[in-house]
């Protein structure tokens, strides 16, 4: 069956779109508050029953009759599977080895897939604090892939971040510092890392040495565009093309079944 | 160890002193002990140490009133209602608050640590990022790390290899045991057992860990009433030291249940947090301007309060506007 | 993943190896996955490698009719009905069986570190014991702590000196992850959902520490009545990869809210379990004697497992007389 | 009031009364199965009130209205304030640091409280295996105070057991192995020690040195045969006289109450 493909849609739209087919039915996803929430949501009720949804505080496969507003909300344990905290999130699902998709945000990323949500400047004297690491880094580190969802701005999109807080490809090995590739880090912990980055002007993916490439430009924008949305030297050789639209049928089911409210939508 | 001793809110607080080393129940804006927080600016609390898994908006009321001096954690905000912890961001711009930062899940495995009377926990998550950066240890340059403050560890983390299964580098993280854990419970029974409704975030643990346990619950229940479902308890009596019975202790932030977040009075809060000038306003109004919890929530008046209130089987309001549409 | 998939006991059976390790739901003499052992007797597995938190009768059926060669635990008896691990004692002695001895939260912090992907728990609990004789590591001592098998630790524990708040030494306790978790459950959702009732001893950390995870339920359930209190659940169905609904699967081990402990029936076997003969005339009754759990109940006879039936309200049975009076 | 002691009772009986009187009001008590149980019910149900039990198989403060027979018991779960698993007993509850008092059996003992459940002989080649070390060194090693309930035979108290299951107050320090005290094994970690064994002969208990004296002699009995019934060269220097007896209303909870059924009394 050909697909129906909407014509009438918001950047935001297609980010929640594009981020919701990064899961395959049956995927164990664990997911921030915010845009994360609708990717999974979506894919569940899309083309991914299967997957299972995990958030941080505490419950696992839950089924919200209403959009929860944070990963905390009581929405969350709605016929849940498993009701507990942190403990249990992080340790007992993450760390245990279950998870296969992370779903995240960030303020700041480079072209290794390090976010920065924490400080802006030197750590030492920043001249602006963001809220802190929350499970950013944690679930990063050990699902099986992560994916971001970012707001592309130039100054988002740097050739280093401030301050690393969430762990991409090339990071320091401490306690020297030096940049190694991520699997050097985490020996025989290693389960995986930032398999895409989606932005409201493309997908990202990265290549064998973990550095950052478009991978498909969102309609509407040229991949000249997005580079130029980046301060750092993006790699755009490797475009295969558009990102395929969002269908009549996702639209209709993110602003009718996921966020009714207009919680994260506008 | 006997039963908790039962307090009012204004002697538990009293029991405080500047310069303790505090813990909080809850998730960034679920069930935190709000009015205990409002309390212990009122009674003017100062260089207070604060581990937090998690901040949330009364780490802004502490660190607003300059009650707080160390802050170890990993986040602090208002969720939806209010982007960042401004207060905690002006402090550590400002050099008035020392933050340590640790990644969530590192926060976890010191609290669990506590909780377990161990002295560390390894985990392998978040390694390789700035969080471990040496140079970052902020309380290692203040000088807080030498072992004149029990409670402070000696190292930030350590890193040590695994000898039993050879699979590389891993971190420890240290305990965390402070003075006191002040938990807003959803019931206490009149034996000290406790329950949380919906999920228990790291409560069970905050309870565990802490020296002294301060209970403000939501109400009393019979013992015997928590004792039919035992595995639905998160601690025992013998771990409770206080206990405060206070309805509506955790707003502005949600108690599963028995009310929803309050979100326009986060937001509002939150666009006071943004200057000294426009939080000691706000204050003045919210924490000041009413003499006790009581006030507090007769000035929110029985309206607002209705319009929070969680619907008995979702446990969640359905009468609050939460989205544009 | 996707859901666990049903399979007859005697295909999920099947599914072990000879050599292969397996942990086991339940404490002692509760909760056991007895038909799960009877049936690896009947099918003649040979040379397990058992984790166990600890041991129980279920332990001396296996290690009885020689299917056991390793064996790591702290403890195998039937409680009051028999005072030793005939079986596993005999094995010891005799050679047939290497046993590595832990102390009983030794084990729980080895199943625990299996759970959270830790390659090890650190505890302090046991320390100056002859359990931690390097003389005593019978693992070493039998070449087996070359990394040749991953499953195997390269030590049997290790010493550390605490470097977070300098406490002094603590033991690190290696991880267990066994090839296959083998969990007798009271409910599962239909989704895979699990649910145990009274108290749930290791059995979540169980599930999480294998590789793979076999569940033997009294009971299928709806997944939608067991979340309707996903607090009482200790595992989702992704964490489960094959169900067998079994009842009387625990017999002669008790099921709380479904049937009490069978007294006589493990009296009787342990007595049986003292010779190596003795033993292989009651398997030949009991084991080999019935093709399946199904002639093995009937054999019981309803009369005897109905006075075995919990009482709903308690849990345990009113009817079995238990002490001398 | 003047006590009203029984005259016709069962070394069962003092033995279970006298290890009750060790309960504190408001201690909370970590017991194994049998006679541990009897005792600490029956501090309970006679002066105790607050003491608070803790059964390793996952309850706390259980009020059983029929006696357990095992840890494990689902009558062990009855009105108690938790009910989880072993994780929340040995490490949420014991190795947290909430138990003032551990209740535990013994197949053997030595001079210093060391204890062995585990094997006859050379541990390297056995001529005969106990059940095993269960939690009793785990509760031995971080309770305050552990009293251990023991049936008084010569071969049971040996200088040296065979193999150290549950440290006493002199123990081997590893991987040297040379006997030191218990603190210098345990560091900060050190919690307390053995503080009584009670048999069906005494009461004894340990000098500064960690070494065993016999503190009670119970009615019926004189010092020279306990020391008769200890392979050791027992301290019987220092016993106070006689064990208090069990008063008619400690032996009416006992079997009225506290075992009705007769599954650990006769």
């Amino acid at each position: 069956m050909a697909k129906n493909y909407a014509t009438d849609y918001k950047g935001v739209d297609l980010l929640a779109v594009a981020a919701a087919r990064e899961v395959n039915d049956g995927d164990v996803v664990f997911a921030g508050t915010g845009l994360p929430m609708l990717a999974i949501l979506l894919a569940q009720v899309n083309h991914a029953p299967n997957a299972v949804c995990i958030y941080e505080a505490g419950t696992v496969d839950g089924r919200a009759l209403d959009l929860p507003t944070s990963v905390g909300d009581s929405r969350c344990a709605w016929q849940a599977s498993i009701a507990a905290g942190l403990t249990e999130t992080f340790y007992g699902q993450l760390h245990c080895g279950y998870v296969d998709l992370g779903f995240l945000g960030g303020a700041e990323i480079d072209k290794y897939g390090n976010v920065n949500t924490t400080v802006v400047g030197d750590y030492s004297a920043p001249s602006k604090r963001f809220t802190g690491s929350g499970g950013n880094p944690d679930i990063n580190s050990y699902a099986k892939r992560t994916v971001f969802i970012m707001v592309q701005e130039k100054r988002r999109f740097k050739e280093h971040v401030d301050y690393i807080t969430s762990p991409g490809w090339r990071i320091p090995k401490w306690p020297s510092g030096e940049y190694v590739h991520r699997r050097e880090v985490y020996g025989k912990f290693y389960q995986g890392g930032p398999s895409a980055v989606i932005t409201n002007m493309g997908v990202f993916r990265f290549d064998d040495e973990g550095i950052m490439y478009l991978d498909t430009v969102h309609p509407g924008f040229t991949a000249e565009q997005v580079k130029d949305n980046c301060l750092f030297d993006l790699n755009i050789s490797r475009c295969k093309g558009e990102t395929e639209r969002p269908t009549v049928e996702e639209i209709d089911l993110l602003y009718k079944r996921v966020d009714p409210e207009g919680i994260f939508l506008p | 160890m006997g039963k908790p001793q039962r307090l009012t809110l204004k002697e538990a607080v009293g029991l405080i002193n500047d310069g303790d080393f505090l813990t909080f129940s809850g998730f960034t804006i679920w069930r935190r002990p709000v009015a205990f927080c409002y309390e212990m600016v009122r009674q003017g609390k100062k260089d207070l140490h604060l581990f937090e898994v998690n901040g949330g908006t009364h780490t802004e009321i502490l660190a607003g009133a300059g009650c707080v001096k160390l802050w170890e954690s990993c986040w602090v905000g208002h969720e939806l209602y209010g982007k960042l912890g401004e207060a905690v961001a002006r402090g550590q711009v400002e050099g008035t608050i020392i933050v340590e930062d640790y990644s969530h899940a590192q926060c976890v495995a010191r609290i669990l640590a506590g909780a377990y009377g161990l002295p560390f926990m390894p985990t392998a998550l978040s390694m390789g990022t700035d969080i471990l950066n040496p140079k970052f240890d902020n309380f290692k340059k203040a000088g807080l790390r030498d072992g004149s403050d029990p409670k402070i560890p000696l190292k930030k983390y350590d890193i040590i290899h695994d000898s039993l299964y050879d699979k590389g580098e891993i971190l420890l993280m240290p305990a965390v045991n402070a003075d006191w854990a002040i938990i807003y419970a959803s019931q206490v029974g009149d034996e000290g057992t406790v329950r949380m409704f919906a999920h228990s975030y790291v409560d069970a643990e905050t309870i565990k860990a802490a020296d002294k346990v301060i209970v403000i619950a939501e109400e009393m229940v019979p013992d015997s009433y928590l004792r039919q479902e035992p595995d639905r308890n998160i601690a025992a009596g013998h771990a409770i030291d206080y206990v405060v019975v206070q309805p509506w202790a955790a707003h502005p932030t949600g108690s599963q249940y028995f009310y929803d977040v309050d979100a326009d009075f986060i937001r509002n809060f939150y666009q006071a947090s943004k200057s000294k000038e426009s939080y000691d306003k706000w204050a003045q109004e919210w924490i000041f301007g009413v003499a006790d919890h009581e006030e507090y929530v007769e000035k929110l008046g029985v309206n607002r309060l209705t319009k929070l209130k969680a619907n008995s089987v979702l446990g969640y309001s359905t009468s609050v506007k939460r989205g544009t549409r």
